[in-house]
């Protein structure tokens, strides 16, 4: 019973799975034939939303910090709950923003969407806190298969279509090649794991390292990196980003852009980190070229895109790489930064993908055009929208400016300067896309479109955003500490221990 | 504080209390009369501090300071600002105040016509300018002097382009700014290398004979920009744009002869540079002739009297090249009385007949008593007649030159007294005498008593200023007596010469075609080639350095920006196509990533 | 020895029949060789001593993913009989890629060392293996409950295509001659929107 | 209250620009005046608040007074630490000045005003920010909102006048269909951000090799670096500040911004932001590391003295009357980095003095440039003239910034570069005076030839119908910061006994022999 | 045979689904070439675990092959909609989304 308390959280988002697919149950099904024009009620949307608030706020009242569960297949920490809020609040976000869009689009199937998100939430919600090799495989996929599904809910075309034009398979082309690198990613990491758990004899995190790496071994670490960096989407496993941001619906991508970045990341932390910090010089080299590779492709092919949600796509391919620049400090300072970039983030390019969307829905598609004369028509969402975008590129005043500023100093203090000179010159130049979206936003005024009226959970949604983008950006110290704690949790010991192993080696 | 010092204290800051008043009062500006009341009202109580300082050194030889630390390093005090009282800045302030109250008297008269508005700020600019010009005569370091020196060249521009709407005012207004700025480069040069060498702006250190030369090689520079002094002349005969009386205060009184009052000023550091005096005085002499030539084929009134000017300034240049300083400073006061009073006069007569050239005039002795006396009483100074102030300051000079450098720049002067005479008398002449040449010339009148009457007061001075010569080198604390020797007699006589010359050649009855000699000499000044020089060196090496400069920016600099700009973007575009939309590609990039990682995995050097 | 022979054997098999699994001019075919290489892989087990597992395979994967990939593959044909063409291009990328693939990994088996083991640990029970299933794995093995649940939910509901009946009739339905031909029912990924329309 | 007089002046118009916000725009001709009064209740505020600050700042005493610290992130030794010292004192005037008198200068704001006076609100609050704060991380974070929302500002109330990208690249442009001012905007910010990231860099070493505690400036003051690291340092703050600073050939943004930009925009760029510049290279990048800056200061006066004659001769070849103060300001920020670059206490004191004196003077050009553009539809001198007619107050401005700017006594130009000049001579390198001084004259034949081309001459043209002098508020403007001028020119003491402790004190530190200092870890 | 020789296989089966993959052009053959993957890992992981003890290579397996189950049911779900848009299953029909 113990073991069940400390796993909590994940139960509860599966037991609110359960909770949303009865519900769904229970709703009286539309007779067939006619009577079925009427919209029903996002139910189930509500439902989940409301759950995952409370377990959101919950979460702050009873923590479980400590303790494992399962045969030491789960370990809960600070750490894991961090990284738990910061799934729930991007499944809040995601429910709150996805809300209409889900009950407009595919108003007879909404219930399965939210049993596929909340699904792809327990997956996540496990993952932080797995120190089990095949616990993780399974969450991932736990979290990773319902993500294809989702990315082809709505069949078609996310844009409205005029008469007579024929619905674009778009968001099925979108699922498709998701699920096509992805499949082909999961069997490299299976692969790979196979090599590295059989040379390794263990699928526990904190054995791992117990035996030196064998080449093979090495290769099956490599093998996994890449498995695992096509769901973060690092270059050269990005491919299927802009084309299924472009493709799914957008209230989707901005909850994928974030919430399973954040947990591919927490994958890559607990191998790498956790599992062999120790043998940083084999994974570190591929990793530092990675976020290099990141970085530059992301902000490269960034600069001439036209598609708003394409752009994001690589920018966050981009932003990404900034994260690996962090990680691969494979430090305290730098796994607190990691979750903090993590964190604002989320925030961000939800809210940004959010305003976006909502842009688009009053007319003009996801191009620039949609957004002009937004300052007028919507000054709020503007502002906003501004506010997503300084925060994208880092300045000052809203929270991503911290976040940069802190990945790239843990990266400079563990002596990455390289990576961290390029970072921060490829991070200037991707500032010229998010320049022109907000040119387009602010100083075009074209047309004659509509004022977007996005529905009340949508205005929340993005709400939220800004106040927890400008809020901690102004007075970012409660979640910088909460970070670095987390940070310092798991690598403190791990570095002592490191430490006194070196000094065992020298004695030697 | 000393009771001189307050006078001097009273007559720096009554005009800058006046400029600020009418500038900052607008509507006291904007109505005219009031600024001149103002105006005058201030130069009135400056004159008379400047009187009973005058008064003060008299009896008192030692000299009083009074400075405030103006910039400071540290501890250190750099520059300061205060005033100095001695006999030098007490007569240059006489003389200063002197002319300026008579020259905005004579202005309340010719300016009449103006609108207002220009009338208010005419008055204004030259409450400004006494100040500037006060600023100037009592600085107690020549950081000071410098300031001075600047705003009198500021306030110049600005009266010499006061007729802005006339595009000849306004370019000869920018002209005569560039020319003396670029000289005054030089005396913001040598303040640099002053300071460096001694750690102060003062005049009386001791140098070592480099520095000296060097020193005052680059404040001769911006003697010769103020100063009129050949070949950087060019401006001032331009600067006759202005209203005349601006020319009479500023373009022959006062501000052109602040180059020369800098080398009197600092005396003690030109003393100790022997090879600048030497240039000087062969500069000077050469200027003075020159400029008499040159004076000499002018029709123009004022462009005479300006040319004239230059040459008299080549006379007093010469003079502190002989090592005369008193010889320089006589001269330069007694010159300011009567060319003041000659462009008075001219103005006079310009006013009655609307016209500047002296053949539009003619007979106007009879129609214009007061004005013609003081011109002819002016000329015969600066012709050097004896008994007049202009033969007393003019021998001093001479006798300062006389025997330097092979005697060549005594010849100069010598023939410049004669060439002085005669287009001073050709002047006369033809504006005053004979037969008025159009209507208006013959019904010209007397103008009324604001221009009349500084005439009559000028006239003093000029004519009696010679027998002052020992209290004004007294006050210098200087000797001089005057013993009339070969030099004098002489140049009197050539002066006399001249005059008779010019009667025969101009005196009786217009001419349609010139002497022979003079013509040559009108042939060679219309070929200009002064300016010519400096208008091609102005377009052909400075703006064409400019454009060349400004092409590299755009094209090379920013250019090279641009690159970086369109290299990223353009990287960014032809990247796109990778992006193919072909899933398998997508694999194959996977496929090709992770072989990559295992490459390194299995041949890296990890180990 | 005889150990040895069974795996050349079955390791010829799996290698030719994967190779027809990809060269395969015929898609019917080309799932039918890939059930040649599972059995294959079954046998390998069976001869490695991991028995439970040569069943498991048998079982679950041959008969489970066969079954699908050949239903996957009628389902999206208009009765062709069985020549599905399974077109391939880009042999020589693809051949480049798998080979240089092949001798890294085979650079990294021949570099590691302790690998020429010939011993075969004794022969796992069942019994071990249901212990470690469900006693030490037993969390993951619940999370793959939900996920085969979700997963199944989520396949069925991408999968079907609610009331066909709607959709024919809105293709039959009368409608202005100058309008563009509108899709085809099929093509119209969401059931929900063309239902719309036939409403 | 007075204890917090710092914060306040900073707050001041970031509180304003918030109320500006949400003033509601529906209420017409009331509701723009409200915003305007908000926005000059800031400005007041901040700048009486200035006055008062420097007014009771103790310049016998020196140093760092009136010390404000509020834990920002203490765990990584992030504090908001406000103090002013000699210089920031001055500064802080002059930012209250130019924010007093931008506001006043664009009352006649037409189009999204609301938007418009926030911006420039929250801007000079960076500005602020940046001269009163000693710690690095939030100087840096105060200085990168001084930059950012001038993309905005330029990009939507930026001229409508072309201003074409230039150079053989141009066309790259034009494919994004980024003309005119957006142009401009983009690249000054892009030009400007490259800066801040070498500052970044710098700023990552400042603190990790000091530690890894603290961002206070003066800590890191008092660290010792090592030789190397100072070099490679100190030319990233350099160039980093200095593209801020109009350092050639980095200066590039500067023109095509400046002519781009609104008035009040201009005036605040060019009179305060450029100076943030220099600030940063003198405050971070000499003080924190003196050893660099004594190994750079040859190049970096070098690259000043091209600076001042560079800008010049560019000057000079303009047609466009903001491209010519434009240009003029990257001449006279060479004057300042000039006066930096000598590492003595009259040019420092001069470089600080030129930071004033060029930012009221630059402040003044720009508004009257902008009165001249609303009023006569064209920046193009040559199609100008007589305008002195019309609007003889403009004109009677004009001059007396020309004035100040080619160093006229009785102006602060002269004061500063009189300053400089000396120092330059008085250092080892005395050959950079001659281009200073020659810049000088250079800018009397440029500002003089415009001035005659625009006012002077026959009376304006009829295609120019409605010209007319300077209104009530636009007087405010150029009166105040005018006769700043030339009271500054007449008594410089007003602010050059606060700014010589700064420069005596930071000198110092500066010159101090290695061993005196302390040694951290 | 020692584990080498059937990691070598398992390598080669795994290179021929690679080969597979690159090359195939109907989506169902591609998730052929995927399953063929997903065996050889399968594969070493079985021989993993008999060559050098523990039970964990055998868990592992079992799970990969329901995950890989799993897998293939999206999969073939995803091609049910690519053949309703396109009316065929060729993976090149489905790249209208790009650069």
């Amino acid at each position: 019973m113990k073991e069940l308390a400390t796993l909590w959280l994940p139960l509860a988002v599966s037991a609110l799975a359960v909770v949303a697919l009865l519900v769904d149950l229970m709703l009286p099904v539309p007779p067939p034939g006619g009577a079925r024009s009427k919209t029903p009620a996002p139910v189930v949307g509500w439902v989940v939303i409301l759950g995952l608030a409370a377990l959101f706020c919950v979460s702050f009242f009873h923590e479980t910090n400590s303790g494992t569960a399962m045969h030491g297949a789960y370990r809960a920490s600070y750490f894991a709950t961090y990284l738990q809020r910061l799934f729930l609040m991007g499944g809040l976000l995601g429910a709150l923003g996805g809300l209409d869009d889900v009950a407009k689009r595919t108003p007879h199937r909404q219930g399965e969407f939210w049993l596929m998100l909340l699904s792809s939430l327990a997956g996540m919600m496990i993952l932080p806190g797995a120190r089990d090799l095949l616990l993780i495989v399974v969450a991932f996929e736990l979290m990773g298969i319902p993500l294809y599904i989702m990315a082809a809910y709505s069949k078609t075309d996310a844009e409205p279509t005029g008469a007579g034009v024929a619905p674009r398979g778009w968001a099925s082309e979108a699922g498709l090649k998701m699920y096509l690198v992805g499949a082909t990613s999961t069997a490299i990491t299976l692969f790979g794991l196979a090599l590295l758990t059989g040379m390794q004899g263990t699928t526990k995190l904190d054995l791992l390292a117990a035996t030196p790496l064998s080449p093979l071994a090495a290769l099956g670490l490599v093998f996994v990196l890449g498995g695992v960096g096509y769901k973060i989407g690092m270059v050269p496993f990005h491919m299927w980003v802009p084309d299924t941001y472009q493709g799914a619906s957008t209230p989707f991508v901005a909850f994928l852009s974030v919430a399973p970045k954040a947990a591919g990341m927490s994958v890559l932390t607990s191998i790498f980190l956790f599992g062999l910090g120790a043998h940083k010089d084999v994974w570190l080299p591929p990793m530092a070229i990675i976020a290099f590779l990141s970085m530059g492709v992301g902000n490269l092919l960034a600069l001439p895109q036209t598609d708003l949600r394409r752009l994001l796509g690589y920018s966050g391919i981009a932003q990404m790489g900034y994260v690996l620049v962090a990680l691969a400090a494979n430090d305290a300072m730098g796994l607190g930064m990691v979750l903090f970039f993590l964190t604002a983030y989320l925030f961000t390019n939800l809210g940004a993908f959010l305003v976006v969307h909502t842009a688009a829905e009053a007319g003009g598609g996801y191009t620039f055009a949609s957004l002009s004369g937004l300052h007028r028509r919507s000054p709020g969402l503007a502002l906003s929208l501004l506010m997503f975008l300084l925060s994208l590129a880092g300045i000052p005043f809203v929270i991503g400016f911290w976040a940069k500023l802190y990945v790239f100093l843990a990266a400079w203090r563990a002596g990455l300067i390289g990576l961290v000179i390029s970072g921060i010159v490829l991070a200037v130049m991707g500032l010229f896309y998010y320049l022109r979206v907000l040119q387009a936003a602010y100083m075009t005024d074209e047309g004659d479109l509509p004022t977007p009226q996005p529905p009340p959970a949508l205005q929340l949604a993005i709400g939220l955003c800004v106040l927890a983008v400008v809020g901690l950006g102004l007075w970012p110290r409660p979640l910088i500490e909460a970070s670095t704690r987390a940070g310092v949790e798991m690598m403190a010991p791990l570095q002592a221990a490191q430490a006194q192993a070196a000094v065992k080696l020298t004695q030697r | 504080m000393t009771r001189p010092v307050m006078y001097a204290l009273v007559a720096l800051w009554t005009p800058a209390i006046a400029a600020l008043a009418l500038a900052a009062l607008v509507p006291l500006r904007k109505k005219g009369w009031p600024a001149a009341a103002v105006a005058i009202f201030s130069s009135l109580v400056s004159l008379g501090s400047a009187i009973a300082l005058f008064m003060d050194r008299l009896h008192d030889e030692v000299p009083q300071q009074l400075v405030a630390p103006w910039i400071h390093a540290g501890s250190t005090v750099v520059a300061e600002v205060g005033v100095r009282v001695d006999g030098i800045s007490a007569s240059m302030l006489v003389v200063v105040t002197l002319v300026a109250t008579c020259v905005q008297v004579f202005s309340v008269g010719y300016m009449h016509d103006e609108p207002p508005a220009a009338y208010g700020r005419y008055f204004t600019l030259h409450a400004l300018f006494l100040f500037s010009m006060n600023t100037l005569v009592i600085a107690p370091n020549i950081l000071q002097l410098f300031a001075g020196w600047e705003l009198v060249g500021v306030t110049s521009y600005l009266l010499i382009g006061f007729y802005f709407k006339k595009p000849s005012a306004a370019r000869a207004a920018v002209k005569a700014f560039w020319v003396t700025k670029f000289a005054d480069m030089g005396l913001l040069f040598g303040l640099l290398v002053l300071f460096a060498a001694t750690g102060n702006f003062g005049w009386d250190a001791k140098l070592s004979h480099g520095v000296a030369t060097a020193v005052t090689l680059l404040f001769f520079l911006a003697v010769v920009g103020k100063s009129a002094q050949f070949p950087l002349h060019v401006w001032l005969p331009d600067a006759m744009e202005g209203p005349t009386p601006v020319s009479a205060l500023l373009h022959a009184a006062t501000m052109v002869a602040a180059g020369v009052f800098l080398v009197v000023r600092t005396n003690p550091l030109f003393a100790q540079a022997p090879a600048t005096r030497m240039v000087m005085l062969g500069l000077g002499a050469a200027t003075a002739l020159f400029a008499a030539l040159l004076a000499l084929v002018q029709t123009d009134i004022k462009k005479t009297l300006a040319y004239s000017t230059c040459s008299q300034l080549g006379y007093m240049v010469a003079a502190l090249g002989a090592g005369s300083m008193l010889g320089g400073f006589f001269h330069l006061t007694t010159h300011a009385f009567f060319k003041a009073l000659l462009f008075l006069a001219a103005g006079s007569a310009i006013h009655a007949v609307h016209s500047n050239e002296i053949t539009d005039m003619g007979g106007l002795a009879k129609k214009m008593p007061i004005t013609a006396s003081a011109f002819i009483v002016g000329s015969l100074a600066l012709a050097g007649v004896p008994g007049l102030s202009g033969f007393f300051s003019k021998d001093l000079v001479l006798e300062a030159v006389e025997g330097q450098l092979s005697n060549v720049p005594y010849a100069a002067l010598m023939l410049t007294a004669f060439l002085t005479a005669f287009y001073m008398g050709k002047v006369v002449f033809v504006a005053f005498f004979g037969k008025p040449s159009n209507e208006k010339a013959a019904h010209a009148h007397e103008s009324g008593l604001s221009m009349s009457g500084p005439l009559m007061v000028l006239m003093v001075p000029t004519v009696v200023a010679g027998y002052f010569g020992a209290t004004f080198a007294h006050v210098q604390g200087e000797h001089y007596h005057f013993h009339f020797g070969t030099g004098p007699a002489v140049a009197s006589s050539l002066g006399l010469a001249g005059i008779v010359l010019a009667y025969f050649v101009y005196g009786r009855g217009p001419r349609t075609e010139q002497p022979a000699a003079v013509a040559l000499v009108d042939r060679i000044a219309k070929t200009r080639l002064v300016n010519r020089v400096y208008e091609y060196g102005f377009h052909n090496v400075t703006l064409v350095v400019a454009s060349g400069l400004a092409f590299v920016d755009r094209y090379v600099v920013d250019g090279l920006i641009n690159l970086l700009g369109y290299g990223a973007i353009e990287a960014g575009r032809k990247a796109r196509p990778i992006q193919s939309g072909f899933a398998p590609d997508y694999v194959l990039a996977v496929v090709l990533g992770v072989v990559g990682l295992a490459v390194w995995a299995v041949f890296g050097s990890w180990r | 020895m005889i150990q040895s022979i069974g795996f050349g054997l079955v390791a010829l098999c799996m290698l030719a029949t994967a190779i027809m699994v990809v060269r395969s001019d015929n898609l019917i075919r080309a799932t039918l060789w890939l059930g040649g290489t599972l059995l294959a892989t079954a046998g390998l087990y069976a001869i490695v001593g991991a028995s439970f597992l040569a069943s498991v395979q048998v079982l679950l994967y041959v008969g489970g993913v066969m079954t699908l990939m050949i239903f996957g593959v009628m389902i999206t044909r208009r009765h062709e009989g069985l020549d599905v063409p399974a077109e391939s291009t880009g042999g020589v990328r693809g051949a480049i890629a798998a080979v240089l693939l092949f001798v890294v990994l085979a650079a990294a088996i021949d570099k590691t060392e302790g690998l020429d083991v010939l011993r075969v640990t004794p022969p796992t029970t069942t019994a071990e293996l249901g212990r470690a299933l469900l006693v030490e794995h037993v969390f993951a093995f619940e999370v793959l409950s939900l996920l085969l649940l979700g997963t199944i939910i989520g396949a069925i509901v991408l999968a079907r295509k609610r009331d066909l009946g709607a959709a024919v009739r809105a293709l039959h339905a009368p409608r202005p001659a100058a309008e563009i031909p509108a899709p085809p029912p099929s093509a119209s990924g969401d059931d929900d929107a063309s239902s719309k329309v036939a409403a | 209250m007075n204890s917090h007089l710092l914060s306040i002046i900073v707050a001041a118009p970031a509180i304003a620009a918030l109320i500006v916000m949400f003033i509601s725009e529906r209420d017409g001709a009331n509701s723009r005046l409200a915003i305007r009064l908000v926005s000059l209740v800031g400005a007041a505020i901040s700048f009486a608040g200035s006055l008062v600050a420097i007014r009771t700042y103790d310049k016998a005493l020196g140093g760092l007074q009136r010390v404000e610290d509020y834990p920002l992130i203490p765990s990584f030794g992030v504090h908001v630490k406000l103090a002013l010292d000699g210089w920031g004192g001055p500064l802080l005037v002059l930012t209250g000045v130019i924010l007093f008198a931008g506001v006043l200068a664009s009352w006649t704001v037409k189009t999204r005003d609301r938007e418009f006076f926030a911006l420039l609100l929250v801007l000079t609050a960076g500005v602020f920010g940046v001269f009163v704060s000693q710690d690095l991380l939030v100087f840096f974070l105060f200085y990168e909102i001084a930059v950012l929302p001038m993309y905005v500002l330029i990009g939507i109330w930026g001229s409508s006048h072309k201003v074409p990208a230039r150079g053989p690249f141009k066309f790259v442009w034009n494919i994004f269909d980024i003309g005119g001012k957006q142009y401009a905007a983009m690249k000054l910010t892009l030009m400007l951000l490259v800066g801040s990231a070498a500052i970044m860099a710098a700023i990552f070493v400042l603190f990790l090799k000091a530690g890894g505690t603290t961002f206070d400036m003066g800590v890191l003051a008092n660290t010792k670096y090592d030789r190397q690291t100072q070099i490679i340092v100190f030319p990233l703050v350099w160039l980093g500040f200095g593209t801020l600073a109009g350092v050639f050939p980095f200066h590039t943004w500067s023109p095509d911004g400046h002519a781009s930009a609104p008035t009040a925009v201009s005036m605040l760029h060019a009179g305060v932001l450029m100076k943030l510049g220099a600030f940063g290279v003198m405050r971070v990048g000499m003080v924190i590391l003196p050893e660099g800056a004594r190994y750079w200061v040859p190049v970096v006066g070098a690259v000043a003295a091209i600076n001042v004659l560079y800008g010049a001769f560019c000057a000079m070849n303009q047609t466009d009357l903001k491209y010519i103060i434009a240009y003029s300001s990257v001449s006279h920020m060479g004057v300042v980095m000039l006066g930096a670059a000598t590492l003595t206490t009259t040019g420092w004191n001069g470089a600080v003095f030129q930071m004033v004196a060029h930012g009221i003077m630059t402040g003044l050009f720009f508004a009257l440039v902008g009165l001249v553009y609303e009023r006569a539809h064209t920046r193009a001198i040559l199609k100008m003239g007589g305008f002195a007619n019309v609007m003889p107050g403009v004109a009677a401005f004009f001059t007396l910034g020309c004035l100040s700017s080619l160093g006229l006594p009785g102006t602060a130009g002269f004061v500063s570069e009189f300053m400089v000049f000396l120092a330059a001579w008085k250092s080892q390198h005395y050959f950079w005076a001659i281009p200073g001084v020659l810049g000088a004259f250079i800018t009397a034949i440029y500002v003089l030839r415009a001035t005659r081309s625009i006012f002077w001459g026959p009376g304006p043209s009829h295609d120019f119908h409605d010209l007319s002098d300077a209104k009530k508020t636009e007087w405010g403007a150029i009166v105040i910061l005018g006769s700043c001028l030339v009271i500054l020119g007449f008594w410089p003491r007003l602010i050059l006994d606060y700014i010589d402790p700064g420069s005596v004190e930071y000198l110092g530190k500066v010159l101090a022999p290695v061993s005196a200092l302390a040694r951290l870890p | 045979m020692t584990l080498s020789h059937v990691l070598l296989l398992a390598s080669a089966l795994f290179s021929v689904g690679v080969y597979g993959l690159l090359t195939r052009r109907q989506v169902v053959a591609i998730l052929l070439s995927v399953e063929l993957m997903a065996n050889a890992a399968n594969l070493v992981f079985v021989a993993m675990s008999r060559f050098r003890g523990g039970v964990s290579g055998q868990i592992f397996a079992i799970f990969a092959l329901a995950l890989t189950v799993a897998e293939v049911a999206v999969g073939l779900a995803l091609v049910i909609l690519l053949y309703r848009a396109h009316s065929d299953t060729r993976v090149d029909l489905a790249s209208e989304l790009k650069q």
